[in-house]
Formats: structure tokens, sequence, C-alpha cells
């Protein structure tokens, strides 16, 4: 397992948003998360990356806990992990934010900027390089300089992806990849997903609303009702079982 | 007139190097902050403090020189923003700005009441001004090189700052703070990076004017003419751009010392209200920037990564 | 210990007035309105205004004022929200459309100050006023001396505050700002329409700030600095009750209003024991910001703040 | 079209301080003489009645024919009580005005003599009266028409003591000026056999001063001695009656404002208050015949002779000028020529437009005069400070009444 999370517990005033939560992520998968609405998938991938502290339970990276880490050293560890709403540093060009992500950047201390400028130049370089490679990658480069905020939905979504590249993550927690694209370019971004996953070996724990895109992507899939995981299982297994297809009609009863 | 146009370009030389000091905590790193003119008051009484000849009135006496005195306008500022940060910096947006606002108003009521400090409401006088003796008649311009020097200076100095990976940083965290904890930066470090590194140096603008006029009291760091026209200042150029802050500090002290001869055209019994006038332009001048042009005369600068352009 | 408790209690609730202004604004419009002080001053000189213009209907029981003063604060309110409203429809509505962030709009707000404080010293100059003549305190055991006035004073903040909770809490008007606060979808759904709850968001802050800005003209003074050194003390009243709660504000209103008289006089009796010379009521404002950093130490979201995380 | 828009913001720039600096540069033909009033703030009243003196002054010049016979004009700039604003003021006269002389700064010397006195501008302040005014390095160009604190304060403590008060306590303004006076006025009161039980700091434009009152009453003493101005001074006395924490004040003369009765009702008949000044010489009676005439009522602030008297003596000093040296460098011209007509020897004039029309013809006909002025006989010592008496006031039914002098002893 790279990914462990044991009876996680989370209470935002009155309700219990995550109950006795137990779920593990496999090394290479493409683990999916669904669930209904409010069913605390968003918190569970907050819990896990430090956003929120956990009213109990536990949370192992690579057997390591990481429960009381705050995000940017989880960061560290070789999580990574995209939001649902894309907010890819908009104010920035594409380029600058695909730059801001390398780790050990010596020009990010601030005296070093005055006293090692040769030094930073040549990594700057190097980073350069390697995130017109990731923009080619995408078949983006033409957009390097545009920015982010004016990049079409589904080039946001890629570009979250450029970002997750330039930092080599060993695990990335993607947020809802199909939110805000067009069904027509959801299959490009699914096949980037699979492409990096294959090629890089990064394990990826996607949540989605979108039963289409996780049954397309994900195998095996999580699901959780009420801050609790029901079942888990392949695909087919998912689909034909009863309590999470009871799960689902609730929820459109309800709405 | 020329030498008075002189002293106006020496007074917005100093107060463009606190726009740029603000313009980098707000335009870039998102920190609104409303204590701009306490870092200002502090440096200008520590410059004032460590310079001043012993006196039994207030603590000082240091006789530090001229240059050397900056350097303690810098770093008592800074420091005392580094133990400000530690609260402060709990908060975001409009709590922050009021948290900072509360400070500067408690900074100024002390300097405004411990006599052994700061020599309460009576001000500092006297304090040395460089090589004033040998020129009282062109100090303004003799001044204005060393104001404007320094103003250029710190122009290029926040221009290399903000475009280093250390400025990317910081640019990112204004844009979203979870994204650049998400991206492994450690955003609060940076954050009180920026927060020190602008109070030092509106520090030593406040340092540069009081070694200008020599005199120094707190009622020169009222919010209005220490905090709020330098916002006016940011607003008007356009926050998050070095070059449109210059412009819009040039603007609004060009308006508000020309607005002084607002005088001339009220009838005597109105002239004494014309004060008012002045506060009352200021504030229509960054309503009416706010509805026409909200991101200022100039906008918001894309930063074009250096490298890429050479290739 | 108990005259500063009186004028804690009488401080308190003319805090309270403002800060709950300052809260509905900062939930209901998401921003922290920097203009209320201005608004508070503008209205304790409405009333000035009407009061002059009124015709003098002497006293009634022993207050200072008269039937003219209860006819001048409606009038007052009702101007100060005309006002208010005015500044809406030409700034912050094109705002709102633009979809500013929270932090323009306090900006622009910051600006509004300066138009207000300006315009208010140009037409009513710069001096003091005073809206009657001095009253003498009534003595009570334990050396406490309340004017009638401040009777008064405290009646009418925590009516008004009592009459604003039960319109929040039972008119459908009211019900339904709650729910903007809480949920945008929530509130379309109850059918009343935004700009209607922007417009009594409105005319409900700046009516309790005219009342608080007259209550505080009759209790000492009015100035055009009035509102400004009041709006520290109720920006922390709401930060310290929690932003967004009714509860919170009327709390953290009295917490402040109470502890800088008591904390101060507390403090300045130990100097004099001590032989310091301090003069602490100096550093009044000063208490507001130790407590608030206090406060957000223990509870970041102020003793009723809702948001979990 | 960045450097476009640069363009349009500094040409609006230059074109907007210019049109301004175009109308200030007009006045050629005649003589100006600057003031430096306090027209805002805690002190505007004072800074009216001043500018009032100070154009009454005007007049009676202009009705002798002007000095070197030409139409003296007044610039008026509010120097409001903040230095800053009062630096940009006296920078606009000196710089930009060109006045030689200056009526006034109200407060703050120190700051304005930086920056008038290496420009060669005369100061004569009508109000400034601490002692660090004397020692200002200001090149002999500073000079002032009232008294020094330390006297004031010394008759204070003495009328306390003479009006039969055992015990006092002052509330004082927290400013070069009232932190002074009232130490002296206790020391006095003390020296005497009276006992000074609290000196409570105040800083002006709080809202209440409750507090303040609280500390000033401990104990009970008989008298709130208050060096103060008149805005925050009213909301202190309504505290104290309303609180009943006192009911005998003594004032100074930041006090000295008709307002202060106005807005207290009639609580305040039969307080005593003092300010440099006096009342018992012909000079006074014939100023205040003149204010009155002119404006129809008395002064409704102190120090109105003494700004009178300042405007005066520039005038006659511009007229006792040698044209040539006026014409070379006019503020060092009217300063060589201060003391000569200001000082003994000489004929004695008064104020009072005949008498200034006899002045302007004895300077005309080559005579050594010296002025008598209203507040007292402003002869200047080598620091430009005067000695002259302290007015001893009172309020009667609801007016402010002058009461006598005390003439102080020559050091």
């Amino acid at each position: 397992m790279l990914l462990e999370i044991e009876k996680a517990n989370k209470r935002f005033g009155g309700i219990q948003a995550v109950r006795d939560c137990s779920f593990g992520v496999e090394k290479g998968s493409i683990t999916g998360l669904i669930g209904p609405n409010g069913a605390g998938k968003t918190t569970l991938f907050n819990l896990v990356t430090g956003f929120h502290p956990l009213d109990s339970g536990r949370v192992y990276f690579k057997g390591e806990d990481i429960t009381e880490l705050p995000p940017n050293e989880i960061f560290h560890k070789g999580l990574f992990r995209t939001f649902q709403i894309v907010r890819g540093y908009e104010d920035m060009t594409v380029l600058e934010s695909l730059l801001i992500m390398p780790t050990q950047q010596l020009g990010e201390n601030f005296w070093n900027i005055w006293t090692k400028g040769s030094k930073i130049e040549e990594q700057e370089k190097k980073f350069t390089k390697k995130a017109i490679e990731v923009l080619e990658f995408f078949e983006m480069a033409d957009r390097k300089e545009e920015l982010a905020r004016n990049l079409p939905g589904g080039e946001k979504k890629l570009l979250d992806l450029g970002r997750m590249m330039m930092a080599d993550p060993e695990l990335v927690l993607l947020d809802e990849p199909g939110a805000g694209v067009p069904p027509s370019l959801q299959q490009k971004v699914n096949n980037y997903i699979k492409r990096i996953s294959d090629d890089k070996n990064v394990t990826f724990f996607v949540v989605e609303h979108d039963m289409n895109v996780i049954m397309n992507l994900c195998d095996p899939i999580i699901v959780v009702v009420e801050g609790t995981n029901l079942t888990s299982g392949s695909p087919e297994e998912i689909k034909s079982n009863q309590e999470v297809i009871e799960a689902y009609l609730g929820e459109e009863e309800r709405v | 007139m020329l030498s008075y146009i002189a002293s106006y370009l020496v007074m917005a030389s100093i107060y463009g190097i606190i726009a740029l000091a603000l313009n980098f905590q707000w335009g870039f790193s998102g920190l609104m902050n409303f204590g701009i003119g306490a870092s200002y008051m502090l440096g200008a009484y520590s410059a004032a403090l460590l310079s001043s000849a012993p006196t039994a009135e207030h603590l000082g006496g240091f006789g530090v020189p001229f240059p050397l005195d900056l350097v303690g306008a810098a770093i008592i500022p800074g420091f005392i923003a580094f133990l400000i940060g530690f609260p402060a910096l709990k908060l975001k947006g409009g709590p922050f700005a009021i948290a900072t606002l509360a400070i500067h108003e408690i900074i100024y009521l002390i300097v405004h009441n411990e006599m052994w400090l700061t020599n309460g409401v009576w001000g500092i006088r006297d304090i040395s001004r460089p090589l004033y003796s040998q020129m009282p008649q062109q100090y303004d311009f003799f001044y204005l090189l060393i104001a404007g020097g320094m103003l250029i200076g710190f122009y290029f100095f926040f221009q290399k700052a903000v475009r280093s990976p250390w400025g990317r940083v910081i640019r990112g965290i204004k844009v979203d703070e979870d994204m650049a904890l998400m991206s492994g930066k450690y955003a609060w470090s940076y954050k009180m990076q920026s927060f020190v590194l602008g109070s030092a140096i509106a520090g030593i603008a406040g340092g540069l004017f009081v070694h200008y006029t020599g005199f120094v009291s707190p009622t020169n760091f009222t919010p209005l003419m220490a905090t709020f026209i330098v916002w006016l200042m940011v607003m008007v150029g356009g926050s998050g751009n070095n070059r449109g802050v210059l412009v819009g500090t040039f603007f609004v002290w060009g308006v508000w010392t020309g607005s002084e001869f607002l005088t001339d055209f009220f009838p005597g019994s109105m002239e004494t209200r014309a004060g008012f006038m002045r506060m009352f332009l200021m504030g229509i001048i960054l309503l009416i920037v706010i509805i026409t042009r909200p991101q200022g005369i100039f906008g918001k600068e894309k930063i074009i990564p250096k490298y890429l352009r050479s290739e | 210990m108990i005259g500063p408790l009186v004028n804690g209690i009488i401080l308190g609730s003319i805090i309270t007035l403002g800060a709950i202004g300052v809260t509905l604004v900062a939930d209901i419009l998401n921003f922290f309105n920097f203009a209320h002080g201005a608004i508070f001053t503008l209205g304790a000189y409405f009333t000035y205004l009407y009061l002059n213009i009124l015709p003098d209907m002497g006293s009634m029981f022993s207050l200072s004022f008269g039937g003219s003063m209860l006819i001048a604060i409606v009038l007052s309110m009702a101007s100060t929200s005309v006002v208010v409203l005015f500044f809406d429809k030409i700034i912050f509505r094109t705002l709102r459309q633009r979809d500013a962030s929270s932090l323009f709009l306090a900006l622009t707000s910051l600006g509004l100050v300066f138009v207000m404080k300006a315009t208010i010293s140009m037409i009513w100059g710069p001096q003091v006023h005073y809206y009657g003549s001095i009253q003498s305190a009534i003595k009570f055991p334990l050396g406490i001396r309340v004017k009638p006035d401040e009777f008064f004073i405290v009646a009418a903040s925590l009516i008004l505050v009592l009459v604003t909770y039960l319109f929040l809490k039972y008119t459908r008007l009211g019900k339904a700002m709650r729910a903007t606060s809480d949920n945008v979808v929530l509130a379309q759904a109850s059918g009343v329409g935004t700009e209607k709850i922007v417009t009594w968001t409105w005319i409900m802050s700046a009516s309790l700030a005219a009342l608080g800005g007259t209550l505080y003209g009759i209790e000492v003074q009015i100035r055009p600095t009035m509102g400004w050194s009041f709006l520290i003390p109720m920006f922390v009243a709401v930060i310290v009750g929690g932003v967004g709660s009714f509860g919170g504000a009327l709390v953290g209103g009295m917490i402040i209003g109470i502890s800088e008289e008591l904390i101060t006089s507390l403090l300045q009796d130990m100097f004099l024991k001590l032989n310091i010379r301090v003069v602490m009521s100096a550093y009044k404002p000063a208490i507001a910001f130790v407590l608030i950093i206090f406060v957000l130490l223990v509870r970041p979201h102020g003793i009723f703040g809702r948001k979990g995380g | 079209m960045k450097n476009l828009k640069i363009g349009i913001v500094i040409f609006v720039l230059i074109a907007f301080l210019a049109s301004f600096a175009a109308v200030a540069q007009e006045k050629q033909e005649k003589l100006t003489l600057g003031a430096l009033l306090i027209m805002s703030g805690p002190l505007a009243s004072f800074g009216e009645t001043e500018y009032n003196a100070v154009n009454l002054a005007k007049e009676h010049l202009n009705e002798a024919g002007g000095p070197q016979g030409k139409e003296l004009v007044v610039d008026l700039v509010d120097s409001t009580t903040n230095p800053s604003n009062l630096r940009d003021a006296t920078k606009k006269l000196v710089n930009v005005k060109k006045v030689p002389a200056i009526v006034g700064p109200n407060i703050r010397s120190d700051v304005v003599v930086s920056i008038t006195a290496p420009n060669h501008v005369v100061t004569i302040s009508p109000t400034n009266t601490p002692e660090w005014v004397t020692r200002l390095d200001d090149d002999d160009y500073n000079f002032r028409t009232t008294v020094s604190d330390k006297i004031q304060g010394q008759i204070l403590g003495k009328l306390a003591w003479e009006r039969g008060f055992k015990t006092a306590s002052s509330i004082y303004v927290n400013d070069p000026y009232g932190g002074p006076l009232s130490n002296i006025a206790c020391d006095t009161f003390e020296e005497l056999g009276g006992e000074c039980m609290a000196e409570v700091a105040y800083n002006p434009g709080k809202a209440s001063y409750k507090m303040e009152l609280l500390m000033a009453s401990r104990g009970n003493p008989d008298v709130l001695i208050m060096p103060a101005y008149v805005e925050d001074g009213i909301t202190i006395i309504r505290e104290a009656i309303a609180g009943e924490y006192f009911d005998q004040f003594l004032f100074t003369d930041g006090m000295f404002a008709q307002k202060i009765a106005d807005e207290t009702g009639d609580v305040l008949n039969d307080m005593y208050g003092t300010s440099p000044g006096t009342s018992e010489s012909p000079s006074y009676n014939l100023y205040h015949e003149a204010f009155r005439g002119k404006y129809g009522h008395e002064p409704k602030a102190g120090f109105s002779e003494q700004a009178y008297d300042a405007a005066i003596v520039i005038g006659l000093a511009m007229a006792a000028s040698d044209p040539d040296a006026y014409e070379e460098d006019p503020g060092k011209a009217i300063r060589d020529n201060l003391r000569s007509v200001a000082n003994p020897p000489g004929e004695k004039v008064t104020a009072g437009a005949e008498s200034i029309k006899k002045a302007l013809e004895l300077i005309e006909a080559g005579e050594d005069i010296n002025y008598e002025g209203a507040a007292g006989s402003v002869d200047f010592d080598e620091n430009g400070d005067v000695i002259s008496g302290i007015l001893i006031w009172k309020i009667e039914d609801g007016k402010i009444k002058t009461v006598r002098t005390e003439i102080p002893e020559r050091e």
C-alpha cells in the first residue's frame, strides 16, 4: 500500500463529515473514489494532504505516518494534489506556474538571489527547458506566455497535470479531473493521465462525481457514503453493487 | 519655485519608496497591510534616535552617522514587523488589515505618549541633515539626489526580487495559498519574509524623511498621511506593477501638493475648510480609479520568465 | 471598580450597535466596511441637523432632551440610509457586478471614509458640537454616578438590538438575509431578490450606525473624527464575536466596551500604586487589539464563529 | 502605449502645478506679508481671531499710505496643528509666494524656522510661548510678540493661591505647551503653600476624558487648573460638571476664548484665567476700539493683540528699510530694521489707524520711533523675545472679561 487511511474521523460543527473511514491506495494503480454529493470525498483529500487536522485516525504514506504534517511537508514526501476548481496561479503565465513547482530551487531563498546569481541562472535555464518539454508533451507549447486564467477549462486541467510533472511526485490526488471540462476533451485528459501513469510509474488517486469518467479511468474504485467507505472493487463490481446504486438513487430523491 | 518643485520631488521619492514596499506586500504578496505607516514611523524614529546628539529629554544620543543609521531604520521596523507577524499573519484579508491598522494605532500611541523614549508630542528637533551647512539654499536639490537615487535603487531591487524564483513563490502564494502549500512552499515563511522586508524598506523611507526635515513628531504619521495616501499611490498606479506605482506616487503626491494652492481660489471665509477639500479629492480619486480603472493606470504586469526571452 | 463598569456598559452598547452593522455587511455583502465609522458620524450629524430644524419640544422625564430628539433620530436613521444606499448604487453595485474581491471592496470603503469625513468637515466644520446642555449625574450607592441620559442610551440600544434580532429571526426578509449569508442557492429558493436583500442590509446597518452615533453624541459630543476612533472597537467586536454572528456582535461589543474601561482603570490603579507615570487612558484603543490577539489564538473564528475549517 | 500613458500623466501633473504656481505669482507691485496661522483643528478660533487682527493691521498701514508707499497684502496659509502640514505651508509661503516676513506660526516655531531662517524670511509668532523658542538657531530671523510660558505659569500658580484654593490638580494638554505650563504653575502654587495633588496629561481629540478626570479628582482638590485647548477643554469641563468631579476651574491662554462660556452654560461664571498680554495700556484700548469698529465685536479669542503688533512692526520695518536694500534682500532688511522701530529710543507710537499714520510719517521724515503695542511694549531682546504683562481674565455673565494685568519684573 502506498497510501493508507486508518479509521479517520472528522467533525465540522454538528456534522460528522468523515466517520471511521479506512482504505488504501495500491502503488501503480489509478484508484477512484466516488460517492454522492456531500459524502466527504473532498474532505478526505483535505485530511490526507494536511489542510484539515483529523479528529482521530491515522494517515500513512509509504508506510510513514504523515497525519500531523502540514501540506507543504506532505508535498515534499512525494504527494501531490489538484483542486476541484482549477485555481492554478491564475495571474501568472503558464510557464511561470510550471516553474514554481520544482523543489530545491536555490533562488527561492531571498539571500541567494543577490549572492548566487549565476547558479540560479543555471537552474532556471534547466527548469525552463523542462517546462517547455512538459508543455510540448501536452501540445500546449504555444500557450507558454498566456496567463493561466485565460486558458480554456480543458487546458487548465492539463496545466494542473503539467505542474504535477514538474514536481515528479509518487502519488497524485486528483480532485474531480472532469469538472469544468467539456465532454469532448474529457477522453483526452483521461488518456494523458493513463499515459503518465504508465510512463512515469505515478500512482493516481482520483475523486470524481461523474460516474462515466471514473469508470473509464479507474481500477479499483472505492465508494464512500456519508463519510464512511461502503465498498470497493473493480468498475464492473461497483456497477452491479446494489448498495452503491441505492446510495446514488437515494441522493437523487433528496435533490 | 524651483526649490519648491525639488522639495516636491524629494517627498515624492520618499513616498515612492514606501509605495514600492507596500506594492510588494499588497500587489505581489497579497498582504493587506494597513499598518505600512507604522513601519514608516518606526523607521523615522529609529533614525532620529540613533543619529541624534545625547539629550536628557529622550532616549538617543548614539550619534550614529547618516548612512549607517538608515540600516537601523530598516532593522528596527523589520524586527518589530517580525514580532507582529506571529499573531497577525494568522489572519487573512480584512481581519489582517484591521489588525495591522490597530497595531499602527498602538505604535502611534506609544510614540505619542512615551516622553522618555521619543520625546512624545514634542517631537525630536535638530536631527542632523547631511551636508546641510555646505548648501542651505540648494539643499532640496542635493537631497533630491540622495532620495531619488535611493528610489531608483529600490525600484530595481524590487524588480529583480519579484522576478526571481523567490518572488515567483511570493506571487504564487498571493494567487492561491493552498495551491502554494500543495506545491511544497512554506507559505507562512514567505509571507513573513514579505511582511518584514516591506516594513524594513518603509522604515528606510522614514529614515530618509527625518534627515531631510531635520525634525520629526508623531503627527507626521497620521493614518491619512502615512498609510492611506500610500495606498492611494499604489491603487492609482496599479497594484502589482512597480513602474505604475512610481507614476501613481508622483501623480498622487503632485495632486496633494498642488491642491495646497486650491486655497488661493477659495474666498476668505471658506479658506479654513480647504484642507478638507484635499482629503475629499484624495478619496474621490481613489473611487474614480476603482470604478473606471480597477487595475490602476497601468494595471498588473505580466511577468515573462527571463530565460525564455533569450531563446 | 463599579464606575468603570457602568461606563463600559454604556460604551459597549454603542459599540454593539455599530458592530451589528459591520457584521451584517461582512456576512451578506462579504467585505469589511471601513466606512462604517463615517456612517456612524454621519448619523450623529444628521440628528444634529434635524435637532436644529425641529421646534424644541422641551424635555421628557429627567432627560436632557425631548420629543424632538426622538423625531430627529428617526429622520437621521432614514437620511443616513438614503445616503448609504446612494453610495451603494454608484459604487458598490458596480463592483458587485464586476465580482470584485472582498479586499477590493474593503479598500473602496476606505476611500469612501475620506470622502465622507471630508464632506462632513466641510459642511459642519471641524469643531465639536453638542446636542444639549450639561446634565448632572444621579448618585447611587457605591459611588456610582449615572446620568439619566445614560439609561436612555442603554435602553435604546437594547431595544433596537432586540428589534433587529426579531426581524432577522421571524420575518421573511430577515430569514432570507440569514440564508444569503449561508448559501446563495438557498436564498434564491426563498424567493427574495438579491438586490432587495442588499438594500435591506444597508438600511439596517446604516440605521443602527446612525442611532449609535446619535447616542454617542448624547453621551459625549459630536465631531468629525468620532467614527474613526470607533471603527477599530467595532471591527474587533465583530472578530471577537465571530464574523456573521448576531449574538457574537452583541457579546463582542460588550466585551470590548467593558474591558476597555475596566482594564484601563485597573492598570491605572496598579501603576499609581507602583508609582509609575503612565497615562493608561491614552492606551485604551490598545486593549481592543490585545483582546483580538488573545481571542484569535484561542478561538481562531471568534467566540461564536460558525465556520469549522 | 505605456510611454504615452506616462507622458499624459506627467503632462497633466506639470500643467496642474504650473497653473497654480502662475496664479500664486501674480502679485508683483505690492508688498506681501505672510500669515501662517492655525485655521482648522482645536486652535482654529485663535487663528481666525488673529487673522482678523492681521487684516486690521494691514488696513491701518494701507490707510496711512502703505509701507514704502506701496500697498500691503496678506497671504494667509492654514498651518493646521499638524507639523507636516505646517512644513508644507511654510514652504509654500517661502518658496512659492516668496514673502519676506510672516506673522506666525502659532505653534512649533522650530519646524518653521528651519525653513524660513536659511531663506532670510522673518517670522514673528504671536502665540508660541514655550521657553525653548528663545534658543532656536534662527540667525536672528525669529521673533515673538508674546512672553515665555515661564512667566505665565508663575502668575497662574500665584492666582490659584490668591483665589483661596489650598489644593489643586491640573489636566494639561500633552504637548510642548501644556506640560511646562502645568509644571511651573504647580511649582509656584506649592512654593506658596498649596498642594498640587495630580498633574494629568490629556491627548487632544479624544471623545471622553472621564479617566483623566477620575485621576485628577482623587483626594478632592479644590480646583482644576487647565492648561488646555478650547475644543477639548470644553469636553473636559462638561464631563467634570456632569460627573461632579470639579466645580472650580482655572484657565490659561489656550482657553482664552468666548466659546468656552458659550458651550457650557453659566457654570463657568466667576472662573478665572491668565493669558499673555496687557489690558491697561492706551495702545490696548485703541486697538480694541478699532477692532470693534471693523468687526462689530470684541476679539473672540486671545492673542489677537499680539498678532496685530506682529503685523504692524513688520509693516513699520518695511517702511523703515532702505529701498535698495529691500529690493536686494527684503527679509534681511526687515530683520535689520525691526528693533529700530519697535525698541527705544525713539518717539513712542501706539496701535490704531491715526497713530500708525503718524508712525509712517515719522519714518518718512527719518525720525526714530518706538512702537508700543496693544499687547505690551514690544521691545525685542537679542533673542527676539519680548517682556510684557500677563493678563488676568474672568467669565462674568457668560462673557469673557479682562480683570487686570500683572507686569513681571525684568530678570
